[in-house]
């Protein structure tokens, strides 16, 4: 929740909206999306991981930033490189290697793996392997919101190549009639697999089209923590307060390739390495460094703390008991067939 | 329950009766919201919600876009996070926009999540020939749902079952999808006032035979009947299965009624091609049934072509009476 | 085909572009589409017709005016309410009313019925039942013009309700993304079936959406045909240049109901007779008869005239066979199959 | 065509024999084109295309936005204007936001217009369980479609066929859908050099035997016969077909085996209920060939369930050789 901490309007926004504590939480989730999803590159290389997975690193700023001023009523949709929102909103490190690892400790029970990782408690319902298809679903959780009068806020993640699909389209337009309480936050990392924006999108912007819904829409440099707070606080404030939802589009981008196929035909190693200079993370630690509310030494601690989150994680995932085969067909309904 | 027995059961028509089926929702509970093109004041394509938006209004009688994915999106979602949905598609073939939804989200979601969710989601088709409206509007697709883990697929046949299939469902966790046929719905039957379930997953005997078994789907249930009767004058008792749940299918009662007659037709709609009576036939076919079959398991279903618009056409391309005779003197022969 | 008959440039675009030849074939046209969608509508009531239909009366001008600088060769993809379209590129009348009473001589030897009317010699691909399922239709008829090199451009008609479905979004973006020479058409008649464009779109005017796709996107009074004409043939001759696709936007109105069940509970008497005022119709004959195109009793002919035609091609549709039974299931495949 | 005979047949792996098949038709004829998700520059997800792009440009080799009904869609104007689209969906369980172009349109244009138009379209459909892609990525829904007037599936299981129903497929006037099993996409087999073409409807016995019919596809083709080796040690002698078309379906194949042997198992990956093996078993049950069955008609099909992440879950729930065995043994037991 953004409380006025600081009113020093020189501030970056998210040193005036957010205390130190939330500072240094936000942080500690981005090192530990990174740190989880290197040790899922590790554990996958080592044979631990089944299947395949799309990697977050580098957009960490924009999972964190998005959900600031979410509480665990608050609902999300994630996607199919949703290993950040479902950190940004608290998930355990531990049940979601367990997940990857397919055990019966898992999110999902060792079901859905990385692609349908949710964590409803905390308001997450879940990845989507359908590129598009939380988007619909993120509405009808605003549409419960506002019926049953909760005051919950969703906010729906989706790519810039999901921006192409009807889903998106459809789902805007009803949001929109509607009035819902809902924020659609593009991550726009430039490619959708290997095909580029320009290739596939008519517009230079995603959030160049939120004008064909008459909401807001407003992009951002979505490897700055502050200016994604910024953006996305506002718009959940809107969503909050009965005006209807908005779109935040996050620039940013991928370091790995699409998923662990990918051969990297479609862009530079230049194109790469220039955007690692960008680093989310390091430029939120230079943040607080530069602004008193860290030290370099204290990053350093925070840093080694999460990669030791991360091995507790792993040990907890390692240690788990895998799904009985005979529960196979368990949990495709809620009362067991006859 | 039989309509028969209830002193406070009223004629009602099959639309009618689902809409009654609605209205004790809505007024019940108030998590019941209905979605759909045009339910409000146009009160549905085919008048099945009816004035329902009068009574209480556009925030649970919601006109959506011209938008079925999305619109059956919301209602996972809605569904997903407390809200009742009934969702009506305007007619089952728009269906064929929402299968993502449908069956990528609403059956797998569960499942997916390892049982942190459920999805207690109903939708309502339209379905079926005989309006003239040619291809596009007129399918029966309800096998393609069948084949869904996650899914339950009910195809109620008369007005007591569309109430109580509707209430039943709405109180089911998990997603339900209603085939209601077109031609049904201003067809008349007893109807129990106030609030009442038909089981899901419950077939049900609506004639008993010794001859042969008449395993019939929705509209062909009535056929079925008609043919039925026909042939109880020619000496040949059928017995008449309504399957009213394709998902799950009430194997013991068709089984049972199989080992006794030793003779089965299926009758339905949809194309024959991996229609319902192709599990139907299987089912049996890989049962301890198959050992009381006295001659191979007929399929009468929908012809394979799409559903053409000349009226005289239409009615050739689905199972009619004079067909259902047909195949059932020529199943019973050497029986009687 | 636009021609520059009359260069002065007070004169409404339709009468510097056209012959009179030309208008007062359009307005020929236009008589036929009301005839036509009359008679069908008497056919209908005596019972020859079986099924639904969905009437344009009331929209003619924008059928008849956008296909005005088309050729055979051009392509169009119509919609469920596609009588108009269909007699504007030329169909056949008889073969039209034939479709309607399921006769073999119809357009679809009686099995596709008024929502699946095509005429593709002439370029119709086809009137839809599926709302918005002509869109990327056209696209990839334009996909075809473009990569064999035929110079066709296709129009492709929709309704405002159809700009809800999501197929409209994905043809539009991929059209524009591809530069191809389609010009979609919105013939926005207020309304989907029930629904207004109020409660259903989040934008006033259905063009405002062409944004999202980086396409011209322009509002014309759909009524006056010259206003179509101009905005159509501008899009059209674009996409004969190679630039790209356009959205044209035609406000109209529908004098009758959605279909023939409805019971018009959703707009006003009052709202009815003063589109009626605005009939395109005797817009168009004012047009022609103030600028002595036509005299008043040259229109009273014509319209006698376009009287008889219908009156045989319902005579011919009548007299013509009926499909035989034994072909249901003929035309499923193209060899039959085994 | 037996890839033995052939004296330039070499060794290919089934997305080699595709990708062999795709350049033929783009080097022959100008009017095909290759349309889908990142199957240019990036090769398709499963590397099925490959290099083409390279070799004949993006016109020719598209990238299509995420867009799979809008994309489909644009196949079918394609198709029905001049070109000859190759569309890939990227997995197959896409192919539920675009069932609408497929169903509604590529299959009934043709009848919807009376015959004036067809729909030279050819669809692929990267299918099937093993990867660890879960229940989004890994479904068999090949009966969907199979149910659907107007298309033709194809399901091929060997590289050499691979090549030939693709071939096939272009030369066809109509919508022909191709479900090829991604575990498969790496299998290797001899694969005739040049142009040549598998008939669409035909099934092809992949070995003779004596005791059952086993009528597989795609995938399961192959632990069919792995499971057939097994039996022959025990003295089972099974004949195993491979259905390779689904619609139309061999029937004669089919039921000339079933008259032979009395026992029929069929095996296939999607759901079991309503899949195509139910397809298979009803045809037969319906058939002359009934009056030859010694025993019950016993189907092995997917379990009532999405597929799970688990690995072992993920196998569990699909057929697998010892349950094809266990299966086999007891249909075959009297036999014997
Ligand atoms: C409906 C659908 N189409 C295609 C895919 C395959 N796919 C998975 S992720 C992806 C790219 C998505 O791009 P974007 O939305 O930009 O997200 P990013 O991967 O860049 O985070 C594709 C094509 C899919 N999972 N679902
Ligand atoms: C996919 C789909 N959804 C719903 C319908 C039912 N339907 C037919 S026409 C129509 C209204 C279409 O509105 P619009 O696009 O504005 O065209 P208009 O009827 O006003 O000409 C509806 C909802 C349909 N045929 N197809
Ligand atoms: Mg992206
Ligand atoms: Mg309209």
């Amino acid at each position: 929740m953004p409380d006025t901490a600081n009113s020093d309007t020189n501030l970056p926004y998210a040193l005036r909206a957010y205390s130190r504590e939330d500072l240094v939480g936000a942080l500690r989730k981005m090192f530990l999306i990174r740190k989880f999803e290197e040790g899922a590159e590790d554990s996958y290389t080592r044979g631990l991981i089944h299947g395949t997975m799309h990697l977050s690193i580098g957009q960490e700023a924009s999972a964190v930033g998005s959900c600031m001023s979410l509480t665990d009523a608050d609902k999300i949709t994630s996607t199919h490189r949703g290993h950040g929102h479902c950190v940004a909103k608290n998930a355990d490190l531990g049940r979601m290697f367990a997940e990857f690892f397919g055990k019966e400790t898992g999110y999902c029970r060792g079901r859905g793996g990385s692609m349908h990782i949710a964590d409803v408690e905390k308001g997450n319902l879940g990845a989507n392997g359908i590129v598009g298809g939380g988007l619909p679903i993120a509405v009808g959780a605003a549409l419960t919101a506002k019926r049953l009068g909760t005051g919950a806020v969703t906010i729906c993640f989706f790519g810039d190549g999901a921006n192409n699909e009807g889903a998106f389209h459809e789902a805007l337009n009803m949001a929109s009639v509607w009035k819902l309480p809902v924020v659609f936050v593009c991550e726009n990392n430039k490619y959708g697999m290997s095909t580029s924006i320009e290739r596939s999108t008519s517009v230079k912007n995603i959030a160049d089209r939120a004008v064909a819904y008459s909401m807001p829409g407003v992009t951002v440099d979505g490897n700055d923590f502050s200016a994604v707070t910024e953006a996305v606080d506002a718009a959940v404030a809107r969503a909050r307060a009965g005006e209807g939802p908005s779109l935040v589009e996050n620039l940013t981008y991928r370091w790995r390739g699409h998923s662990k196929s990918d051969r990297n035909r479609y862009r530079t190693k230049e194109e790469i390495a220039e955007w690692m200079e960008r680093d989310p993370i390091r430029r939120m630690a230079d943040l607080l460094v530069s602004h008193d509310i860290l030290s370099e030494a204290e990053v350093g601690a925070l840093e080694a703390e999460t990669e030791q989150e991360i091995r507790d994680a792993i040990a907890f995932a390692n240690q788990s008991p895998a799904p009985l085969i005979e529960d196979a067909t368990r949990f495709v309904y809620t009362e067991e067939m006859a | 329950m039989n309509a028969m027995d209830t002193p406070e059961a009223r004629e009602l028509s099959y639309a009618e009766a689902i809409r009654e089926a609605m209205d004790i929702a809505l007024e019940s509970d108030p998590r019941v919201v209905l979605m759909g093109e045009d339910i409000g004041v146009y009160g549905g394509a085919f008048q099945v919600t009816g004035d329902l938006v009068h009574k209480y209004g556009t925030d649970r009688v919601m006109d959506t876009p011209i938008s079925e994915l999305g619109g059956a999106g919301v209602a996972v979602g809605a569904a997903l996070t407390g809200l009742r949905p009934i969702f009506e598609f305007q007619f089952s073939d728009f269906a064929a926009l929402a299968m993502e939804q449908i069956v990528n989200q609403a059956a797998k979601l569960r499942y997916m999540l390892g049982g942190a969710v459920s999805v207690p989601l109903v939708m309502r088709f339209p379905a079926g020939s005989g309006t003239g409206a040619a291809a596009q509007h007129s399918q029966s697709i309800e096998a393609w749902l069948a084949h869904v883990p996650g899914l339950k697929v009910v195809q109620p046949s008369t007005p007591e079952d569309a109430k109580g299939l509707l209430l039943a469902a709405l109180e089911d966790p998990d997603p339900v999808m209603i085939f209601e046929h077109k031609i049904l719905y201003k067809s008349k039957g007893l109807v129990p006032a106030g609030h009442y379930t038909t089981p899901i997953g419950k077939a049900a005997i609506r004639r008993a035979g010794t001859d042969l078994t008449i395993v019939a789907t929705s509209i062909m249930v009535h056929k079925a009947l008609a043919a039925a009767e026909t042939l109880a004058a020619e000496g040949i008792e059928a017995e008449v299965i309504d399957l009213r749940t394709v998902r799950p299918m009430d194997r013991e009662t068709v089984l049972a009624s199989v080992r006794k007659t030793g003779r089965l037709l299926c009758v339905y709609e949809g194309v024959k091609t991996l229609g319902v009576g192709a599990e139907v036939s299987a089912m049996v076919a890989e049962s301890d049934a198959f050992d009381f079959l006295d001659a191979p398991i007929v399929r009468l279903g929908g012809a394979e072509c799409p559903i053409p618009y000349n009226p005289d056409l239409e009615k050739a391309v689905v199972p009619q009476v004079p067909g259902i005779l047909d195949a059932a003197r020529a199943l019973a022969k050497g029986r009687i």
